[in-house]
């Protein structure tokens, strides 16, 4: 299977996102550079976590106009499965293919520790191999990730069960400590309407080997895997 | 700039004949102009001796960079001469751009740390910054890819405003640029004392990994061969930054005559980093060096000077930010996120061309001679030129005279009894010490930190030591950084001995073999004899230490003149140590891990409380004699411990450092997934402040399961080492409770935990203020 | 063709949460200013662009806020435009 | 005493290098913006405060900009200041 994995100017987790993939075995990760106009043959993307351009103007804002970027929304409007962690998720914001904003942190400063992280709905490519409400221990790392959308979006993604994740305590439940940087109803990750396109603040790629603490990010690669099996079959 | 077809050719044959003219509007050189300049009379002597002539402005400029402390370490070589640098696994002593050693497996580690001090004193955020920038730099010229940072800071007392943004700035600093760069951070450390009130220290150290083949040396060779300036522009930053730094601060030190600051751009060295690695690896070029302190001089004339050649280049093709640079600015500027490339002749295209995938830019300003002269030209015109062998090496180098100061002889001979009176029930005090800032958690830091990109961090920051995986082998690699101040006060030989063997003894507790270090020398003016006592105690102690330990020093830093209206800081020599575990599953922590677990204290504890924490807090001293170091015994120790951890016979390990046993035993505690209660009994018939708080050295507190009990404490026996089985890991809901015969601490390991945790957020939440620019 | 300095005024959206303007406020409540009811923290974008007109300059910089430099979802901006060379703030 | 809107407008000094001016330069130079030959990006700070006069207001939230809102060894500010309720812009 094979997924490709974005390299923008200033990203620093495509090696992380390849690695992962190579280690859970059953991909083949190729890199694409943001100068690439085609995707080519690919089963599915990750748009890796980093500091496009530095972040400079807004998370996202300017890799969102990168070549490869209209392969990626054409990819994803035809169905694809896409997934943008952490600078992924602010460049799927910024292009439009992702609803709302992230915004900076409440506290106005980077966070980098393990959050608790709940599984709140396995209907997607990306998280079938979890149960739901299943509580999940991944690290976060960022300055921008404090979710925010209207009023009306917020209900929208409630009612069609588009929140992916929720920061969560040890316990699983939503107290506001839990909550690392004021993100809007806890979210932690989203999916677009037809569900093929996730974004999520979380690094799941820094948790799938017992040597890195956790293995609890493994489960996303293995549903994604489960789903191009299926899709292919 | 120049059209290229109109420009002279850059080789002229016996150019040591050529005298500069003054250009015009340049300063005449006056005695003051070269007082200025930061050389003293003799140093111009020599000067004038080496041109045979007067030097011109642009000249003295560059003598001047060259010969300050920070790139001529004219106070420090012959000190740093005394230590040891060689071992079997050392590929690269001192003198490049980073020390590097043999790691096993084809595999090789730069490794080196630098400080941003000055510049972080007059901006926080920029200063910090652009020092992890430099850090980085100086390690992927080798060839190295960074796989690691560390910070070791030191702010005055968290009760001043000032020093809270200062700590909240280069906290913010460290954390933004090494986070966007994507190099995560693994440890470090951070003292507050009211010693270094306006003078910050922030020291950043490096780790980088490479294939042994792919070293790389910043060397200039091979005449003919062209001279590139590479990534990011040059504007009028940081001007004599390289001087600066070796001057003391004053008063008006934020005034506007500073040197412009220079600003960090994170992204531009991301980028300058992955296309440096591609450009070392394509064969196009000979040498690459980062344009660091003193900018394109420094770089120019040390490629020159370690290949034997010399340069020529043309500052009208350097390119510049700004308009109407002069080759003075230009030559001294400190712009970050530049390199200096010696390329092959020929492949200059295919220079541009892997720089511009990058987008960035590359430009031929000069190229390698072989007259050996260090020739600067504008728009044809030379502007400067001197030899560049004495220009790099000939800094007259001193010997100064050192005694000891006579405040410190009187605070060692305090009478420190009264101290030791206090007797039964100490938790109060032990509590208002686990609440210092320099016992306290420094998650506060260390979230703000990206510790985990690059899915190789196996054990993060709030550990003894960090450690990295080396992915595709079975080791890892372990990193600390450790300097007591006070110690080295009150005794520098016995200090630098203390900081070594603490990051011996760190590293050996997480699991590492020591290996090598690197140093920062940080301390006051060395031109006043007490200084200079200090620095030459220091580095005999450090010398003796790592000769003993077997860690040879590979390089390291100098920064000197740390001093505000005549006060100096302590003598603060940081070692940054790096360590090998030969199998990543014998990495280990300090937190206890399962209730039930026995207790057991290597190494003895003398009654001693001179320059601890206790002393500080409570009564608000520094006296008394710094704690003694056996390096014997600690050696003994040493390997008993890790022969212990290789065996897999013990769960935890934590070395006993700031706050003594009693604060040890409380990290252990509460700095797991769980906080975990202990049941600990004392025997030791000393007073219960010394027992407790008193900082003895060469201590490490185990845990290990009950069956593994006896075996462990017959190996430490074997070892010579003194060993006791003190008490037992409780459970959750267990207290925390430390019994002896003539005192006691007893409190909830949830308190214990909240103060742990809670002190530096509380502390820093009254400093919002100061942080929403 | 002139050239206009273009100043593009970046606010977060009314009712939207602003944590450093949260802060701002704070922190000078902190510092004893009181009398501060409202803090706004946004970005300024200072451009220098060729164009034909005042009219031609505000269009092409409104273009792009809208393409780029403003996030339609979390932020209003407005341009102030002047004829190139500037005259300096006197009022700093 | 009147309430005055404060528009505090932060740049970066000139001369430092500015990597988020840079960034938008060249993201507009890429997106076939043209004409374009400076970008400098700082902060705005948008206050509301009371004050006897116009005056008083500016001299207030000058002591503010030097004591905290303005980094004064990388930023240069500069004031607006206003009677509120302040006018709308009709320029954006
Ligand atoms: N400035 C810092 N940056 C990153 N980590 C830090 C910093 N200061 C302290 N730490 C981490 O906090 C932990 C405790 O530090 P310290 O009290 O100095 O430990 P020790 O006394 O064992 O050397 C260590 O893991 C250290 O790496
Ligand atoms: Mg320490």
């Amino acid at each position: 299977m094979k997924v490709a994995v974005i390299t923008f100017p200033g990203s620093n987790c495509d090696y992380d996102c390849y690695q992962a993939l190579k280690t859970l075995g059953g991909f083949e990760p190729e890199f694409r550079w943001h100068r690439d106009e085609k995707l080519g043959d690919v089963d599915a993307v990750l748009l890796p976590g980093g500091f496009s351009y530095g972040d400079y103007l807004r998370s996202g804002a300017i890799a969102r106009f990168s070549p490869i970027m209209e392969a990626v929304v054409e990819f994803a409007r035809a169905g694809g499965p896409v997934a943008g962690i952490c600078n992924g998720f602010q460049i799927l914001c910024e292009s439009g293919l992702l609803p709302g904003a992230l915004l900076p942190n409440e506290s106005l400063l980077f966070r980098s520790y393990d959050v608790h992280i709940r599984v709140e709905t396995v209907r997607t490519p990306f998280t079938s191999a979890y149960e739901r409400h299943q509580v999940l221990r991944i690290p976060i790392a960022h300055g921008d990730g404090n979710f925010h959308a209207d009023d009306e979006t917020l209900a929208e993604l409630e009612g069609d069960d588009r929140i992916v994740f929720r920061y969560v305590d040890a316990d699983g439940s939503l107290t506001p400590e839990a909550n690392p940087n004021g993100s809007a109803h806890h979210i932690a990750g989203i999916v677009n309407a037809s569900r093929n396109v996730l974004g999520m603040m979380p690094h799941p790629e820094r948790a799938v080997e017992p040597v890195l603490g956790s293995t609890d990010g493994a489960g996303l690669f293995t549903s994604l895997r489960r789903h191009l099996e299926g899709a292919m079959a | 700039m120049t059209d290229p077809t109109t420009s002279p050719s850059p080789v002229t044959t016996d150019g040591g004949a050529v005298i500069p003219r003054p250009r015009p509007g340049d300063p005449e050189i006056t005695a003051e102009v070269v007082e200025a300049h930061g050389l003293s009379a003799e140093e111009y002597e020599r000067v004038l001796g080496i041109l045979s002539r007067t030097p011109t402005f642009t000249e003295l400029g560059i003598f001047s960079a060259m010969w300050s402390e920070h790139c001529g370490y004219k106070n420090s070589k012959r000190l740093l001469m005394l230590l040891p640098t060689e071992a079997p696994w050392v590929i690269q002593g001192p003198g490049e751009n980073a020390g590097v050693i043999d790691v096993g497996d084809g595999l090789a580690l730069a490794f080196k740390i630098e400080s941003h001090n000055h510049p972080s004193a007059v901006e926080p955020y920029q200063g910090a910054a652009t020092g992890v920038g430099g850090i980085l730099r100086d390690i992927f010229t080798m060839g190295a890819r960074p796989i690691a940072v560390l910070d070791s800071l030191r702010f005055g007392d968290l009760d001043s405003g000032r020093n809270r943004y200062l700590f909240a700035g280069v906290v913010k600093g460290v954390g933004d640029y090494g986070n966007c760069v994507g190099i995560p951070n693994i440890g470090g450390e951070v003292f507050f004392d009211r010693a270094y009130d306006g003078n910050p220290l922030v020291n950043a150290m490096a780790l980088g990994l490479m294939k042994r083949e792919d070293l790389i040396k910043g060397e200039a060779s091979g005449v003919g061969n062209p001279i590139m300036a590479v990534g990011a522009r040059t504007g009028r930053d940081g001007i004599h930054g390289a001087t600066f730094a070796s001057e003391e601060l004053s008063e008006d030190s934020d005034e506007s005559s500073r040197p412009q600051v220079q600003v960090g751009d994170p992204f531009t060295e991301k980028l300058l980093l992955e296309a440096s690695l591609e450009l070392i690896r394509s064969g196009h070029i000979v040498g690459i060096q980062d344009m660091g302190a003193a900018g394109v001089t420094s770089s120019a004339s040390e490629m020159a000077g370690r290949a034997g050649s010399g340069v020529e280049l043309e500052m009208a093709d350097v390119p510049v930010r700004e308009e109407g640079m002069t080759p003075y600015e230009i030559l001294l500027s400190e712009s970050q996120e530049r390199m200096l490339v010696a390329a092959k002749a020929g492949r200059e295209d295919e220079v541009r061309k892997i720089l511009a995938k990058w987008e960035l830019e590359a430009e031929v300003i000069g190229a390698v001679t072989d007259d050996g002269y260090f020739r600067i030209l504008e728009d044809g015109e030379v502007v400067a030129n001197i030899p560049a062998l004495p220009l790099t090496d000939g800094c007259p180098t001193y010997e100064r005279e050192g005694i000891e100061g006579e405040d410190v002889k009187e605070a060692r001979r305090r009478d420190l009894s009264p101290v030791l009176e206090p007797e039964g029930d100490l938790t109060e005090p032990f509590m208002r010490l686990m609440g210092s800032p320099n016992v306290a958690s420094k998650r506060w830091i260390y979230d703000q930190y990206d510790t985990t990109v690059r899915t190789s961090t196996v054990v993060r920051p709030g550990s003894d030591a960090g450690v990295v995986r080396l992915r595709g082998t079975r080791r890892a690699i372990a990193a600390t950084t450790d300097c007591n101040g006070r110690f080295c006060w009150l005794n520098p030989r016995e200090g630098a001995k203390a900081a070594v063997a603490e990051a011996a003894r760190n590293l050996v507790c997480s699991g590492a073999l020591p290996t090598a270090i690197t140093n920062n020398l940080n301390f006051g003016n060395p031109l006043k004899p007490h200084i200079y006592h200090q620095l030459r105690e220091a580095v005999l102690g450090m010398a003796e230490a790592c000769s003993l330990f077997e860690t040879p020093v590979t390089g390291g830093n100098v920064s000197l003149f740390n001093e505000t209206d005549g006060k100096a800081i302590y003598p603060t020599p940081v070692v940054g140590m790096v360590g090998i575990l030969d199998d990543v599953d014998h990495a280990t922590r300090a937190a206890f891990q399962v209730e039930g677990d026995s207790i057991i204290l290597l190494g003895e504890t003398s009654e001693e409380i001179g320059g601890s924490e206790y002393l500080y807090r409570e009564h608000g001293e520094v006296a008394g004699e710094a704690p003694s170091v056996d390096l014997l015994a600690e050696r003994r120790l040493q390997h008993a411990v890790l022969g212990m951890i290789q065996k897999g016979h013990i769960r935890s390990a934590h070395d006993c450092s700031e706050g003594g046993l009693a604060a040890a035993l409380a990290e252990s505690a509460v700095s797991g997934e769980r906080a975990l209660g202990v049941d600990v009994q004392l025997h030791a018939r000393i007073a219960p402040v010394a027992l407790f708080f008193g900082e003895s050295t060469g201590r490490v507190i185990l845990s290990c399961s009950a069956d593994e009990e006896s075996r462990v404490l017959e190996i430490a026996r074997s070892h010579g080492v003194p060993a006791q089985l003190i008490g037992r890991v409780g459970g959750t809901a267990s207290p925390f409770s430390i019994r002896a015969p003539r005192g006691s601490i007893e409190i909830p390991v949830e308190t214990l935990r909240e103060r742990y945790f809670g002190t530096l957020p509380e502390l820093m939440a009254q400093t919002a203020a100061e942080e929403v620019r | 063709m002139s050239r206009f300095d273009v100043e593009v005024r970046i606010k977060p959206r009314p009712g939207l949460l602003d944590p450093q303007g949260k802060a701002v406020h704070h922190a000078l409540e902190s510092l004893g200013y009181d009398g501060v009811s409202e803090a706004k923290v946004g970005r300024l974008i200072a451009l220098t662009v060729e164009a034909g007109s005042e009219a031609d300059a505000r269009d092409r910089v409104e273009q792009m806020c809208r393409k780029l430099l403003a996030n339609p979802v979390t932020e209003d901006f407005s341009l102030r435009v002047t004829e190139a060379p500037a005259v300096t703030d006197g009022d700093g």
